[in-house]
Formats: structure tokens, C-alpha cells, sequence
């Protein structure tokens, strides 16, 4: 039962970070949502029993894939329609 | 008998989302940087925990990759905000 | 040559932690110790000039790497444990005086100064903000100055900690 | 610019950490969850580590991107070797002809619940350390594409 | 003659060689650019007649089997699995065969052609790789039996060629495009992968043949259907999800355009896969079979009038690619939407089917020839517009020849291919609904109307002062359109033979499911 | 039913990527529309082959009970990798345009049209 | 206008999208005969203990070389978005 | 059954401390106060729960002889040291680069380093 | 039987089509076509046109005056102007067709979401289709 609330509990928060991506015009916030996202879902594909998936997730995701997207965004513009 | 390492993970993750909640308030990057950065520390203690309470040694590897990986994400940020990338 | 022979062992060190328990007689089985030799060489190839940037070979050293746990587990562990008090009190409390003073630490070394700043950061209330690069000065974000220290333009590391001595002890681990 | 002397020295002294656990992820794949994928990633995020510790000056002088390229290229041709050496020897193309037969990392595995052995699996080892080098190679070699894309200061 | 270790790992080796070679190119184009310039040359030699030797066994023995990591189909569907394959499978029927003669041939006169084209670029290196990545995703493509395995040869197609469409910078132009494709590309490829899980969800099995034998229709597998077909049908440039075709069709260099013809008619190869082989008479065969006739009059009616008032060459043909590649999918949608009845499908489905197939063949190459002409003149007067184009008939009469060759077959001119495939869609579409074999016909007039223009307003007049010293294009660039031309006239010339030999078994093997089945799982 | 949750969740993903994909005029945006979309597929496929009470395929020293599915988890790892490759790819798309446009606002990126 | 129109096409693909977990169950596999058979005889076959390995490296071995090879084009068509090119190399036609 | 209420002891305090450390960070005003919150509570609060799983598997590895549990408390040793020294780089770097972004400690005494300019 | 057992390939790519009709006829369901015939048929025609051709007028002299272009009495344009450029082909078609072409061509925005939105709309009009059809 209590696995069920921990699950329910991370979905929450799956969709929660999602709106938030969603949600934030500061796409330096928006990464670190997503960053957060891939966390969680990294947490999730652990829960589900991916141990595999699990660290690929937060290799990927943790490390890389915010890293680039924080370069790209130093390489363009960090607001969503210039500056605020 | 409720698992306690259960209890434990299922405390951590309330405590994560509780963590979110600076995430989306947050004023400043910097902010919502310290937020992810908690949740990484979080993370790691709730993989460990369920590691345990799962009986799969192998699991605590992931808890590793996920404690020295979630660094550098942290750095980029933090060398981004400080306008030094 | 070596600074490669310090980070083979180092790393075949971190795998032989790693593995450890994979034979039933002798610790490690055999397999294990091979891959574990040939992989640190390889990884002694790539980042031998990483680890030992500074030419600095002071904490080759064995005394100097047994003095490192005791450090962590002695002093170190009950400055955490009060600082982490500390900063309970003023999470449910709300009292807060913060502000950033000037440190000074004649440590010279990038180690010692890699750990003190480490054991700021860990420790007594207070964080590592900047680092003067030039006189090794750092810059520390303290949750609660105590009452007149916004006047001093410098304050010596030791009187941060209010228990051990800590920058002793960096003292006599890395320099 | 590079981030403060803590920060690079922290990186100094976590880099051979990450490398060898990538390598130890890389080399267990076929035992505990990882492989080379896995592993190259972890490995490649502590090169990732060191670009962010130091300035970009630094670091082209550091890691070469000629050398990464290599790195992803050789990869690569192990990984297609792994499988063609199946056809030379008159199997079909991705054959695992090492497993169970007693060659290097041929050992037999016995079935059900045990903690394993490095030295199985076959070709899967030799796969995933093909794998994992390409897998280095090719994600830092991205994140320096990608740093060096950044316009210069004040522009 | 050949040997038989090549035969019989030919599925594998032609994968492999270009694979190697692509690898391996950044590192030998270090030494000179001519010895990589054989070296490419001689890898994609090598695949094309690998691929030739698999079609033509193929061809005359039957459907071919692969099976990667064990050594025949029996091993890889073992009794313990509930008669599910385990391992990847690659099966070559005739209609994949098919697919693997155009790709050997365009793949070939192509890279002939840009050894010269494109000398005077920097970055040659990649552009050679991810040129022979794209081969391997296609020829993958085409010749897998394994739908996830479907799927990864896609993203290499998708990749390599989203590489290749910005490849000229342009100013930014080009990578728009690119971006456009690589984006759409990927939201559909992953609408692919969520309708791969569920095929794997319901019946637990990922091989082609295995779906296919437990397909029951049920809402999952309509919902599944629906994305596969919205992703491919997009990815093949079916109007009204073609706005990337003019883009990226228009931005890249010339010879990667005429290769991504082909990869959309990859494209069109897994939409029809699907349909037939994986669905076929369980799926409602005239509902899809509607929308795929609609979706085909659609793009050659959109296609067609886009395409006449452009005055950039290259997004002109463009958008009569996807007018042409409307005529693909009203030919084999006639053949869908009379399925279930055979009587009607020996009337006029198989030839519907067969003119749509050979429309497949005969549009890769006269519309690659087209876009080859485009990249010659390109290459001497800098400019794809129109308005500044005259009077090159006095200069290049090479190129224009070429141009002629293929604006007639496009535009349906009798003794070319163009006409004999359009004559058969024309014939049969007419059995079935008279109003789509007119659409049909006007179409093909307003297309050439429309090469009326182009080749008036760029070989037609006097020689334009500002062109005077145009040069005819260089030799490898003339050998490459001329292996191309040749076809087109071949292909021309003894429609009958090729119908016979190579499209009617193919469309049959596209109809009869229960052989690609039994070939996988033995006895259907 | 409480326990398809799991299904549920993917769907809401996609629809939220799919949302931000369309709704969202800047390009990184986008692209973050993007990496969600691709997790979201990632976990139907994981969450595919969960079985109930099942430990992961891998055989250990633990007490063994029944696994859960190791194909999925296979093609998720593919899928990941596809996953950082397209999106380095397209970011490097999106620097490059900023480069010669000035813009990554949707909006404004749209020189080839008619 | 826009917006209404891509609110019902949401709304019919969340319907669409709807039927997946209606008719598919969480935990409960309909079939798994092809993974029963990967864990019953992945560990002997391929000599490993972790079968996802087994399955991504042997049995699926041909799908990790494609998804090597992603990689190494997305690394090669990096490269080629920030060459450096010659001055007369790029070209806009208007 | 000591090792049992110690594990158990652990990972209340544990908890206690990461909780307190989210209350910190809910509720301190600007980022250098949240950052003390968290970066010493949590990581303090995450060895003590590594401390737990830590002591849980030496018991057994004493009682069971069993080389796995060994296992486990050597790679969640591993994990924490990593974590207590990533933590503390982290937020040196957070805390630096929040400065250097503008961001000034609002309720503040003194602020040398704004006056410092290297 | 394998096909590489049964001796070289160019012996027997034909083998199949021995019993065809070597000029190569294509049945369509109401006639046939064959392009050999045609081409025939057409080579009629070009030498037909080239005695025409030939029969015609003998006292035609190139390079004097009878051949120069006569415009109402008019100095001849420059060549160059003389070339119809493409845009200005076709310019009854689009003016006729205008309605036509005002609703298309905004189609083709180039703007992403827009693409996006028509691949999804047919995705979900599909969906509806296919699940109402069937």
C-alpha cells in the first residue's frame, strides 16, 4: 500500500514539474524543471524496477541533457520573447 | 509491520514534493537552483532507501550515478548564473 | 610518472571498494583485480593530470591520508552535528542575523583550502561565497554574525568554530 | 572563465572518481545494472565535469577533440567488429560465438540465483566496453561542440 | 561466380559495408580527397551491388530471411516462447527488394554525381558519413522484419538527413528547414514508438510477421494504426502535412534532395507495410483505403498548383514530389480499398497496386534526375531562381538533355516510364472511380504545364549576357545523371518487362500477408 | 484501477508535451516539450512491462520472486539514447538560427514559406 | 479560430490516447511469453545475470549498433552545424 | 534488536533533519539563508539515513556472513562521501554564482564581498 | 533451390521472361501499350515532317535581309529582353485561379506550430475516421 502512495506521490510530481515547464517564461527555469522532471522520472523507472533505465535517465538527464540545454540557452537568449 | 525503510522513502518524497514547492515559488534562479539541488540530495537518500527495502543490493549503484552526476548539472547552473560560461 | 602511479592507485583503490566481496576466499576474486589494475591504468592515463595538478606530491603522504578519517570522524563529525543544532534553532525559531565577513587562512595549498572551505560550508552556520584567488582569503555567508563582527574587515578562520580547531587540523593534513 | 579554485579542485579530485566508475559500470554491465551506455555517459559527464570547472582555453588544450573523435570512431568499429568477428568465424552477424565456450570471458554461468562472475557473457563485455568508448567520445565531444558555439565575451 | 558467403550474409553485409565506411571516412579524408573520395565511392559501389545481388536473389528464389545471432528462423522462434521470434529478423520479400534496387540505384549515381559537386565545401568528411548513414537507414528501412528495429533505422534516416538538409548554412535558411523536418520528424517518430508499445503491450511480440498472425483490430490496434499511418504519411510528404517537403526538399544540396526522395519513398515503403502486411483484411480496408485515396488526390491536386507559380526550381519540384507521390498512394490506395474482394482486386486492384509500386521506382528516378539537373545548374550560376535563369540551351546542352529526359517522364510523355506508370494508375483508377483517373489526368497536364516553364524560362532564349561564360557541368556530375537518365529511358522503354519482373511480384507479395507470415513463422 | 495510474500519468505527459510543444513560441521551449514527450513514451514502455510484486531482471544473491519484463526496459535504453541525440542536435539547430536570425521566437523563424 | 480548433483536436487525441489505459492494465502483462522465455534461458544462452544486458546486447544486439550509430550522426551533424566555413561558402538565394 | 532500534534511530534523525532542512528552505527569506537550510540539514539528514542502511547491512553482513551486504555498505558509503563533498562544492558554487549574479543577501549586516573587487 | 548454385546471373535474369513478349507490351484492364510500337510510330512522323520539311520553300538565303525578324518597320530589341521571364508565365492561370491561391498559399506559413497543429489535426481526424468506420 505505502508503494502506492510513494508512486502516486512521484506522478504527482511528474505532472506538476511538466506544468511547470509549461508554466515559466525564465527558460533557465524551465530547464531546471525539466531537470527536475528527469529526476523524478528517473526516481519512477527505479520504482517500476529499471535499475538500467533508472541510471541511464540520470545520466542523461541529471548530467547532460540540462548541461546542454543550460549552454544553449547561454548561447541564445535566456527569456522567452527577449528580455522580460 | 510497515516496512520502515518504506516509511522512511515515502517521508523522503512527501519531502520532495514539499521541495517543488520553492521550485515553482522560487524568486530568482539561484532559488529554484537550491530547490533542485535539495531534491538531489533527497533523491539519493530515497533510492538508497528503496534499494534497501527493495532486498536488490545492485539497486544502490543507481544511487551513486545519481549522487555524482546530479553535480554537474548543479555547476552549470550555478557557473550560468554567475555569467561565467 | 608520478603523478600516474598516485591516481592508479587512487582509482584502483575506489574499484577495489567497489567490488569488494566478489570472491569467496580471498576478498576480491581474480578477474575482479586484473580488470581492476587494467582499468585504473587506463583511467590513470586520462586524468593523470587532473588529479595532481599543482605538482604538489605533499599528501602522497600515508600519515597525512590516515589523518583524513580520523579528521572526518573526530572534529569534524561534532562541528557538523552542533552546526546542524545550530541551524535547526534557527529554522524554527526564525532568528537570523546574516551577513558576509572576510576570512582569513594563511593556508597556502589548494587542498587546504579546498577543505577548509568544504568544512565552512559544512559546518558552523556558514557557507563559502567567494575565494580570493591571489591571498586565499574566502568570503563566507554567516547565518548569524555574532555582534561586532560587521566591524572587523578580516576575521582569522579559528574563530569560526567554536568547538575544535579545525583549520588546525587542515593545518597538519595539507600543508 | 573558469569557476573558483574550490570548484576546480573539487573537479581535480572527483574526475578519477567518475572515470573509474564509469569504467566499473562499463566493465559490470553484464552483472549489475548498467553497461556500456550507462557507464559512457557517467564517463563522459565527468569530462562534461572538467569543461565546467575550466575555462574554455583550458580545456581545448586539455582534451582534444581530435583524440574524442578517435575515441567514438574506434568504438564504434570494435562494436561492428565484435559482430563480424560472428561472421568469420561462419556465424551470423551478431553471434555471440565467446559465450560458454570457455575463451576469454567464456565461463559458464550457473543458473538461478548467484552474484556473478566478470569473467562471462561472451562478446556482451567486449560490446560494452566498444560501447561505452564510443559513448565518451561522442557525448563530450558534443558538449565541446556546444561551448564552442558561445559567442565571446561582450558581444 | 559469386561467392556463396556473400549470398547468404548479404542482408548483414549490406549493412555493415557502409556502416565501416562511414566510420572510418573522417579519419581517411585526413589523408587526401581523392583517396576518400574512392574510398566513398568504392564503399557505396560495394553496397549497391550487395543490394542488387540480395534484390536479385530475392527475386528469383523467393523471400530471404536473416536472423541476427542465430543461425536460422527456427532457432530464433523457440518452443518456450509461446512461438514468439526472440530475436531480430530481417525479411526480404519482393516488395523490399524492390525498394533495395532503388536504393542501390540512386545511391549509386548520386555519389558519382556530388564526388564533384560539392568539392568546393568545407566539412566534406560529414557529409560523406552521414551520406552513407542515410543509405543504412534506408536499405535498414526497407529490409527489416522488426518494427522497433523499423524504428531505429528511422531515426537514422531522420538524423542523418536533418545533418545533411542544413548542411549548406545558407545564412540560417537551410537549418530552418532542417529544424522543421527534425522536429516534425521526431514528434512522429515518437507517435511510432508509443503504437510500438502497444503492439507490444497486447501481444507481447515485436517482429512484423508475429503482430501480423495475432492481429485483432481492436481499438488499441485502431488507435495504433492511426498514429503509424499519421506519422509516416507525414514523413512521406502527403499534403496536408507536406509543409516541410518544399523546405527541406528546396534547402538541401542537390544530391542529398534526390536522396531524400527516396527516403520518403522508404517512408511510403513502412505506411504501406503496415497496412498490408501488418493489418490486411482484419483492418477496414475501405475506410483506410479512402483515406488514402483522399490523402493521394490531395497532395497531387495541392502539389501540382503549389508548384506552378514558384519561382525557385528546386521548391518547384519539390512540391511536384509530392504531387507524384499523391499518384503512389492513389494507386496502392485503390488496391487497399478492394481488399477483401478478390474478384475486384484481380479486375483492376493489382494493377492499381502495380501502377503505384512502379510509380515508386520511376518517380525516385526521374524526380532525382530532375533535382540533379537543378544541382548542376546550381553549381555554375549560383542562383535557384527562376527570373534570373535563360539561354543556358547554348552552354550546357549535357544537363539540359537530362532535364528534357526527366521533365517528360514526370510529366507523363509517352515513351517514357512516367507515362507507363501513370497510364496503368489512369486505366485501373478509372474501373474503380472514374472522377480520381480525371483528377488524375489533369494533374499530370498541369505538370507539364508547369516544366513548360521551367524548361523555357532556363534553357529557352538567347544566351543571357550575364551567363556568357557558363560551362557545361563537370564530368562525374554528367556520369551521375546519365546512369539515371539511362534508367528512366530503359525503364521506358520495356515497361512490360519490368512490370512482370519486378513490380507485380512485389505487389503481390505486398497483398498476400499469410506468405510474409509463413515465411517467418513456417506454415501459415 | 486505482493501479493503472501509472497509464494515466503517460497520457496526461503526452498531452502536456504535446501542449507545450504547440503553445510555446520560443524554440528551447520546445525542446523541452520535446525531452518531456520522450520521457513520457519511455515510461509507457517501462511501465508496459512492470509486472505486480516482480524484481528486476536481474539475477543475484537476492531472493528471486518473478521478474519483470526485461524487453521494454531494453528498448527504453535505445530510446534514450535516441532521445539525447535528437535533442543535441536540435539545440545545435537552434544556436546556429540565433546566430543568423537574431531569433528564436517561432514567430520569426519562418524565412521559407509559400 | 486557432485555438479552438486545436482544443478539439486535444480533446480527441486525449480521447484516442484514453483508450490506452483503458484497455491495458498496469502490472499485468497480457502476454510474456517472448520475456519469460528471455528469463528463463537469458542467463545460460548468453552467460550473463543481468538480463536486460542480455537482451540488449544478444538478443537485440542489431538495435544498440542503430542506436550507436544515432549517436554518432547526431556527434557528426553537431560538428557540421558549427564548422567553420569560408567566407564565399554560404549562399542565400532570396 | 539494538541494531534494529540503532537503524531505526538513524533514520528518524535522518528524517528529522531533511525535514527540517525543506521547512528551512520554505521559509528562510533570500537564497544564502535557504541555501544553509538546506545544504547542512539534508546533507546531514541523507548520511544519517546512509548511516542506517550503512548499519543495517554490517549487522547483517556479521550475522549472515553473507559478502553482499558488505557490498552494500561499502557503495552506500561511497554514495554518501560523494554526496557530503558534491553537496558542499554545490552550494559554494550556487552561493558564488548568485552573487556574482546580483542577487544581495537582503536581511544583511555586512557585506564585504561587495566590497571586494578583484 | 538458391539462385547462386544455378550458374552466372546475367544467364538467368532473363529466364523468367523467355516466355514474354519481347516487345514488351503493357496490359493495362482496357488496351495495351507498347512503347516500341509507338516509338515506331513516331520515327513515321519525324521522317514524314522532314520531307515535308524538305519540300519547302528553296529560295529562302540565311544571313541577308529576307531573314532578319520584321517588327512593324521597329528596331529589334536587345536579345536579352527578348527572354520571357518565369514569373511572368502563367500570369492568366493565377489571376483566374486567384480565390484558389489567396486560401492555399497562406497555408503554407512557415511557421512551425502550424505544421505541428495540421500533423496532429489529421492524426486526431484519422482517429475519428477510422474508429467511426470501423
Amino acid at each position: 500500500m505505502i508503494e502506492v502512495a510513494i508512486h502516486t506521490l512521484v506522478i504527482a510530481g511528474l505532472i506538476a514539474s511538466a506544468l511547470m515547464v509549461f508554466y515559466f517564461r525564465d527558460l533557465l527555469a524551465a530547464t531546471l524543471a525539466a531537470g527536475f522532471f528527469s529526476f523524478l522520472i528517473s526516481v519512477e523507472f527505479y520504482i517500476l524496477q529499471a535499475p538500467d533505465v533508472a541510471i541511464s535517465q540520470a545520466a542523461i538527464g541529471a548530467g547532460l541533457t540540462t548541461a546542454i540545454f543550460i549552454i544553449a540557452i547561454r548561447a541564445t537568449s535566456r527569456y522567452e520573447g527577449g528580455q522580460p | 509491520m510497515i516496512d520502515p525503510w518504506y516509511v522512511a522513502a515515502f517521508l523522503l518524497v512527501i519531502l520532495v514534493c514539499l521541495a517543488l514547492v520553492r521550485l515553482f515559488l522560487g524568486p530568482t534562479p539561484a532559488d529554484r537552483a537550491v530547490a533542485v539541488d535539495t531534491v538531489n540530495t533527497l533523491s539519493v537518500a530515497v533510492l538508497i532507501l528503496l534499494g534497501v527495502a527493495y532486498q536488490q543490493i545492485i539497486f544502490i549503484d543507481v544511487a551513486i550515478v545519481y549522487a555524482v552526476l546530479s553535480f554537474v548539472s548543479t555547476l552549470y547552473i550555478a557557473k550560468y548564473l554567475g555569467g561565467e560560461l | 610518472m608520478i603523478p600516474f602511479l598516485l591516481t592508479f592507485l587512487l582509482a584502483l583503490l575506489l574499484y577495489l571498494i567497489l567490488t569488494a566481496g566478489s570472491g569467496s576466499l580471498l576478498l576480491w576474486s581474480p578477474q575482479e583485480l586484473v580488470a581492476g589494475i587494467v582499468l585504473s591504468l587506463l583511467a590513470a592515463a586520462v586524468a593523470k593530470n587532473l588529479l595532481c595538478r599543482s605538482h604538489n606530491f605533499r599528501m602522497a603522504n600515508p600519515l597525512r591520508l590516515i589523518l583524513i578519517p580520523i579528521y572526518i570522524l573526530g572534529p569534524f563529525l561534532v562541528e557538523v552535528t552542533l552546526a546542524n543544532l545550530d541551524v535547526a534553532y534557527r529554522v524554527i525559531t526564525g532568528k537570523i542575523r546574516p551577513g558576509i565577513i572576510r576570512v582569513h587562512s594563511g593556508l597556502k595549498t589548494d587542498l587546504g583550502i579546498f577543505m577548509l572551505a568544504n568544512s565552512i560550508t559544512l559546518t558552523p552556520g556558514t557557507i563559502t561565497v567567494d575565494i580570493d584567488e591571489e591571498s586565499h582569503d574566502l568570503f563566507v555567508h554567516n547565518i548569524n554574525v555574532p555582534e561586532g563582527w560587521e566591524a572587523k574587515t578580516e576575521v582569522k578562520d579559528s574563530e569560526l568554530f567554536s568547538l575544535a580547531d579545525i583549520p588546525g587540523w587542515i593545518r597538519r593534513i595539507a600543508e | 572563465m573558469r569557476m573558483s579554485k574550490i570548484v576546480r579542485t573539487g573537479a581535480n579530485l572527483l574526475y578519477p572518481f567518475v572515470l573509474i566508475f564509469g569504467l566499473y559500470v562499463i566493465m559490470h554491465g553484464h552483472l549489475t545494472p548498467g553497461g556500456g551506455f550507462q557507464g559512457g555517459a557517467v564517463v563522459a559527464t565527468g569530462v562534461a565535469l572538467v569543461i565546467v570547472a575550466y575555462s574554455f582555453e583550458e580545456v581545448t588544450s586539455m582534451i582534444k577533440k581530435v583524440g574524442m573523435k578517435a575515441r567514438e570512431s574506434i568504438g564504434l568499429l570494435l562494436f561492428i567488429g565484435a559482430g563480424v568477428a560472428a561472421l568469420a568465424a561462419g556465424a551470423p552477424f551478431f553471434s555471440n560465438i565467446l559465450a560458454n565456450s570457455g575463451l576469454l570471458f567464456g565461463q559458464t554461468v550457473p543458473a538461478g540465483p548467484n552474484p556473478g562472475d566478470l569473467n562471462t557473457a561472451g562478446v556482451i563485455p567486449i560490446m560494452n566496453v566498444a560501447v561505452g568508448i564510443e559513448v565518451w567520445g561522442g557525448l563530450a565531444i558534443i558538449v565541446l561542440y556546444m561551448l564552442s558555439s558561445i559567442p565571446e565575451e561582450g558581444s | 561466380m559469386i561467392p556463396a558467403f556473400i549470398v547468404e550474409n548479404s542482408p548483414a553485409l549490406m549493412i555493415i559495408v557502409p556502416l565501416v565506411a562511414a566510420f572510418l571516412s573522417p579519419f581517411i579524408g585526413r589523408i587526401s580527397s581523392t583517396v576518400r573520395s574512392i574510398w566513398v565511392g568504392g564503399a557505396m559501389a560495394v553496397t549497391s551491388a550487395i543490394a542488387l545481388i540480395l534484390a536479385l536473389d530475392v527475386y528469383s528464389a523467393g523471400t530471404r530471411l536473416y536472423v541476427f545471432g542465430a543461425s536460422a528462423a527456427s532457432a530464433a522462434i523457440p518452443p518456450d516462447s509461446g512461438g514468439i521470434p526472440i530475436r531480430i529478423i530481417f525479411e526480404i520479400d519482393p516488395m523490399s527488394a524492390l525498394m533495395l534496387v532503388i536504393t542501390a540505384i540512386s545511391g549509386f549515381s548520386i555519389i558519382v554525381y556530388s564526388l564533384s559537386s560539392e568539392r568546393s565545401h568545407t566539412g566534406l568528411e560529414s557529409y560523406y558519413t552521414l551520406y552513407l548513414l542515410m543509405i543504412t537507414g534506408i536499405l535498414g528501412m526497407v529490409s527489416t522484419g522488426d518494427i522497433f528495429n523499423f524504428f531505429v533505422f528511422l531515426e537514422i534516416l531522420s538524423l542523418a538527413s536533418a545533418g545533411l538538409i542544413a548542411y549548406r548554412i545558407d545564412g540560417g535558411v537551410a537549418v530552418e528547414a532542417a529544424l522543421k523536418y527534425f522536429v516534425l520528424s521526431t514528434i512522429g517518430a515518437l507517435a511510432i514508438l508509443v503504437a510500438i508499445g502497444i503492439y507490444y503491450g497486447q501481444y507481447n511480440a515485436l517482429n512484423m510477421a508475429m503482430i501480423a498472425a495475432r492481429m485483432q483490430f481492436s481499438v488499441l490496434d485502431q488507435v495504433a494504426l492511426v498514429l503509424i499511418i499519421a506519422a509516416l504519411a507525414m514523413k512521406c510528404g502527403a499534403v496536408p502535412m507536406h509543409f516541410w517537403t518544399p523546405d527541406a526538399y528546396s534547402m538541401a544540396p542537390s544530391s542529398i534532395t534526390a536522396l531524400l526522395v527516396v527516403a520518403s519513398q522508404a517512408s511510403l515503403y513502412g505506411l504501406f507495410r503496415t497496412v498490408f502486411t501488418l493489418y490486411n483484411v482484419t483492418l477496414n480496408a475501405a475506410t483506410v483505403g479512402w483515406l488514402l485515396i483522399i490523402l493521394g488526390v490531395l497532395s497531387m491536386v495541392v502539389g501540382v498548383t503549389m508548384a506552378i507559380p514558384q519561382k525557385n526550381v528546386k521548391r518547384l519540384m519539390a512540391y511536384h514530389a509530392v504531387s507524384q507521390t499523391g499518384y503512389m498512394l492513389l494507386g496502392v490506395g485503390v488496391g487497399l480499398a478492394v481488399l477483401g474482394n478478390q474478384s475486384l482486386l484481380d479486375a483492376f486492384g493489382y494493377m492499381a497496386m502495380e501502377g503505384g509500386i512502379f510509380h515508386i521506382i520511376n518517380h525516385a528516378m526521374y524526380k532525382g534526375l530532375l533535382f540533379l539537373t537543378a544541382g548542376a545548374i546550381f553549381l555554375r550560376l549560383g542562383t535557384y531562381n527562376l527570373n534570373r535563369m535563360g539561354g543556358l540551351g547554348h552552354s550546357m546542352k549535357w544537363t539540359m538533355l537530362f532535364f528534357v529526359i526527366g521533365a517528360l517522364a514526370i510529366a507523363g510523355i509517352p515513351p517514357f516510364n512516367g507515362f507507363a506508370s501513370k497510364l496503368m494508375i489512369y486505366e485501373s483508377v478509372f474501373v474503380f472511380n472514374p472522377l480520381l483517373a480525371v483528377i488524375a489526368m489533369v494533374v499530370s497536364i498541369l505538370t507539364l504545364a508547369s516544366f513548360v516553364k521551367v524548361f523555357h524560362s532556363i534553357f529557352m532564349g538567347p544566351a543571357l549576357p550575364e551567363y556568357a561564360e557558363v560551362k557545361e557541368a563537370p564530368m562525374p556530375m554528367l556520369a551521375g545523371m546519365g546512369i539515371l537518365a539511362v534508367v528512366v529511358i530503359l525503364f521506358g522503354l520495356f515497361p512490360g518487362i519490368v512490370v512482370e519482373s519486378l513490380i507485380a511480384p512485389a505487389a503481390h507479395a505486398l497483398v498476400d500477408q499469410g506468405a510474409y507470415i509463413g515465411a517467418v513463422l513456417g506454415g501459415a | 484501477m486505482f493501479w493503472n495510474l501509472p497509464l494515466i500519468a503517460v497520457v496526461a505527459l503526452i498531452l502536456i508535451a504535446l501542449a507545450i510543444i504547440v503553445f510555446k513560441k520560443n524554440l528551447i521551449k520546445v525542446f523541452l516539450g520535446i525531452v518531456i514527450l520522450e520521457s513520457a513514451v519511455n515510461l509507457f514502455l517501462i511501465t508496459l512491462g512492470y509486472r505486480e510484486g516482480g524484481i528486476a531482471p536481474i539475477y543475484t544473491n537476492a531472493p528471486q520472486a518473478t521478474m519483470v519484463l526485461p524487453t521494454p526496459q531494453a528498448l527504453t535504453l535505445t530510446s534514450i539514447v535516441i532521445g539525447v541525440a535528437t535533442s543535441a542536435l536540435l539545440l545545435s539547430f537552434a544556436i546556429v538560427i540565433w546566430k543568423k536570425y537574431g531569433s528564436i521566437d517561432i514567430d520569426r523563424i519562418r524565412r521559407l514559406r509559400e | 479560430m486557432k485555438r479552438g480548433l486545436s482544443a478539439v483536436i486535444f480533446i480527441v487525441l486525449a480521447a484516442g490516447l484514453c483508450a490506452i489505459p483503458a484497455f491495458l492494465t498496469f502490472g499485468e502483462p497480457a502476454e510474456s511469453g517472448m520475456d519469460q522465455y528471455f528469463i528463463g534461458n537469458g542467463q545460460a544462452q548468453a552467460a550473463t545475470n543481468n538480463i536486460v544486458t542480455s537482451v540488449v546486447f544478444d538478443y537485440r544486439g542489431f538495435d544498440t549498433l542503430g542506436e550507436s550509430v544515432i549517436l554518432f550522426a547526431a556527434v557528426i551533424g553537431v560538428g557540421l552545424m558549427f564548422r567553420s566555413m569560408r567566407e564565399e561558402e554560404e549562399h542565400e538565394d532570396e | 534488536m539494538i541494531a534494529d532500534i540503532l537503524v531505526l534511530a538513524c533514520l528518524s534523525v535522518g528524517i528529522l533533519f531533511n525535514t527540517l532542512g525543506i521547512v528551512g528552505l520554505l521559509r528562510f527569506p533570500d537564497v544564502y539563508t535557504r541555501m544553509h537550510a538546506t545544504t547542512k540539514m539534508t546533507t546531514f539528514g541523507s548520511m544519517f539515513t546512509a548511516l542506517a542502511v550503512i548499519i543495517f547491512g554490517a549487522v547483517q553482513f556479521i550475522s549472515t556472513a553473507d559478502s553482499q551486504y558488505m557490498t552494500l555498505s561499502l557503495h552506500t558509503l561511497i554514495a554518501a562521501l560523494a554526496l557530503a563533498l558534491t553537496n558542499a562544492v554545490g552550494s559554494h558554487a550556487i552561493a558564488r554564482g548568485a552573487h556574482r549574479s546580483g542577487i544581495k543577501p537582503s536581511p544583511a549586516v555586512v557585506d564585504r564581498l561587495e566590497e571586494w573587487s578583484p | 533451390m538458391p539462385w547462386w548454385t544455378r550458374g552466372p546471373i546475367s544467364a538467368r535474369c532473363w529466364e523468367v521472361h523467355e516466355t514474354m513478349d519481347a516487345t514488351s507490351t503493357l496490359l493495362t484492364g482496357a488496351g495495351y501499350w507498347n512503347p516500341l510500337a509507338w516509338l515506331l510510330g513516331l520515327v513515321v512522323a519525324i521522317i514524314l515532317a522532314w520531307l515535308i520539311y524538305s519540300m519547302g520553300e528553296k529560295g529562302y538565303k540565311p544571313g541577308t535581309a529576307q531573314a532578319e525578324p520584321f517588327i512593324s518597320g521597329n528596331k529589334e530589341p536587345e536579345k536579352g529582353m527578348v527572354h520571357v521571364r518565369a514569373g511572368n508565365l502563367y500570369w492568366g492561370y493565377l489571376e483566374a485561379l486567384r480565390g484558389y491561391y489567396d486560401r492555399l498559399v497562406p497555408l503554407h506559413s512557415g511557421n512551425l506550430h502550424d505544421y505541428i497543429l495540421w500533423y496532429l489535426g489529421i492524426t486526431a481526424l484519422f482517429l475519428v475516421l477510422v474508429v467511426i468506420f470501423s
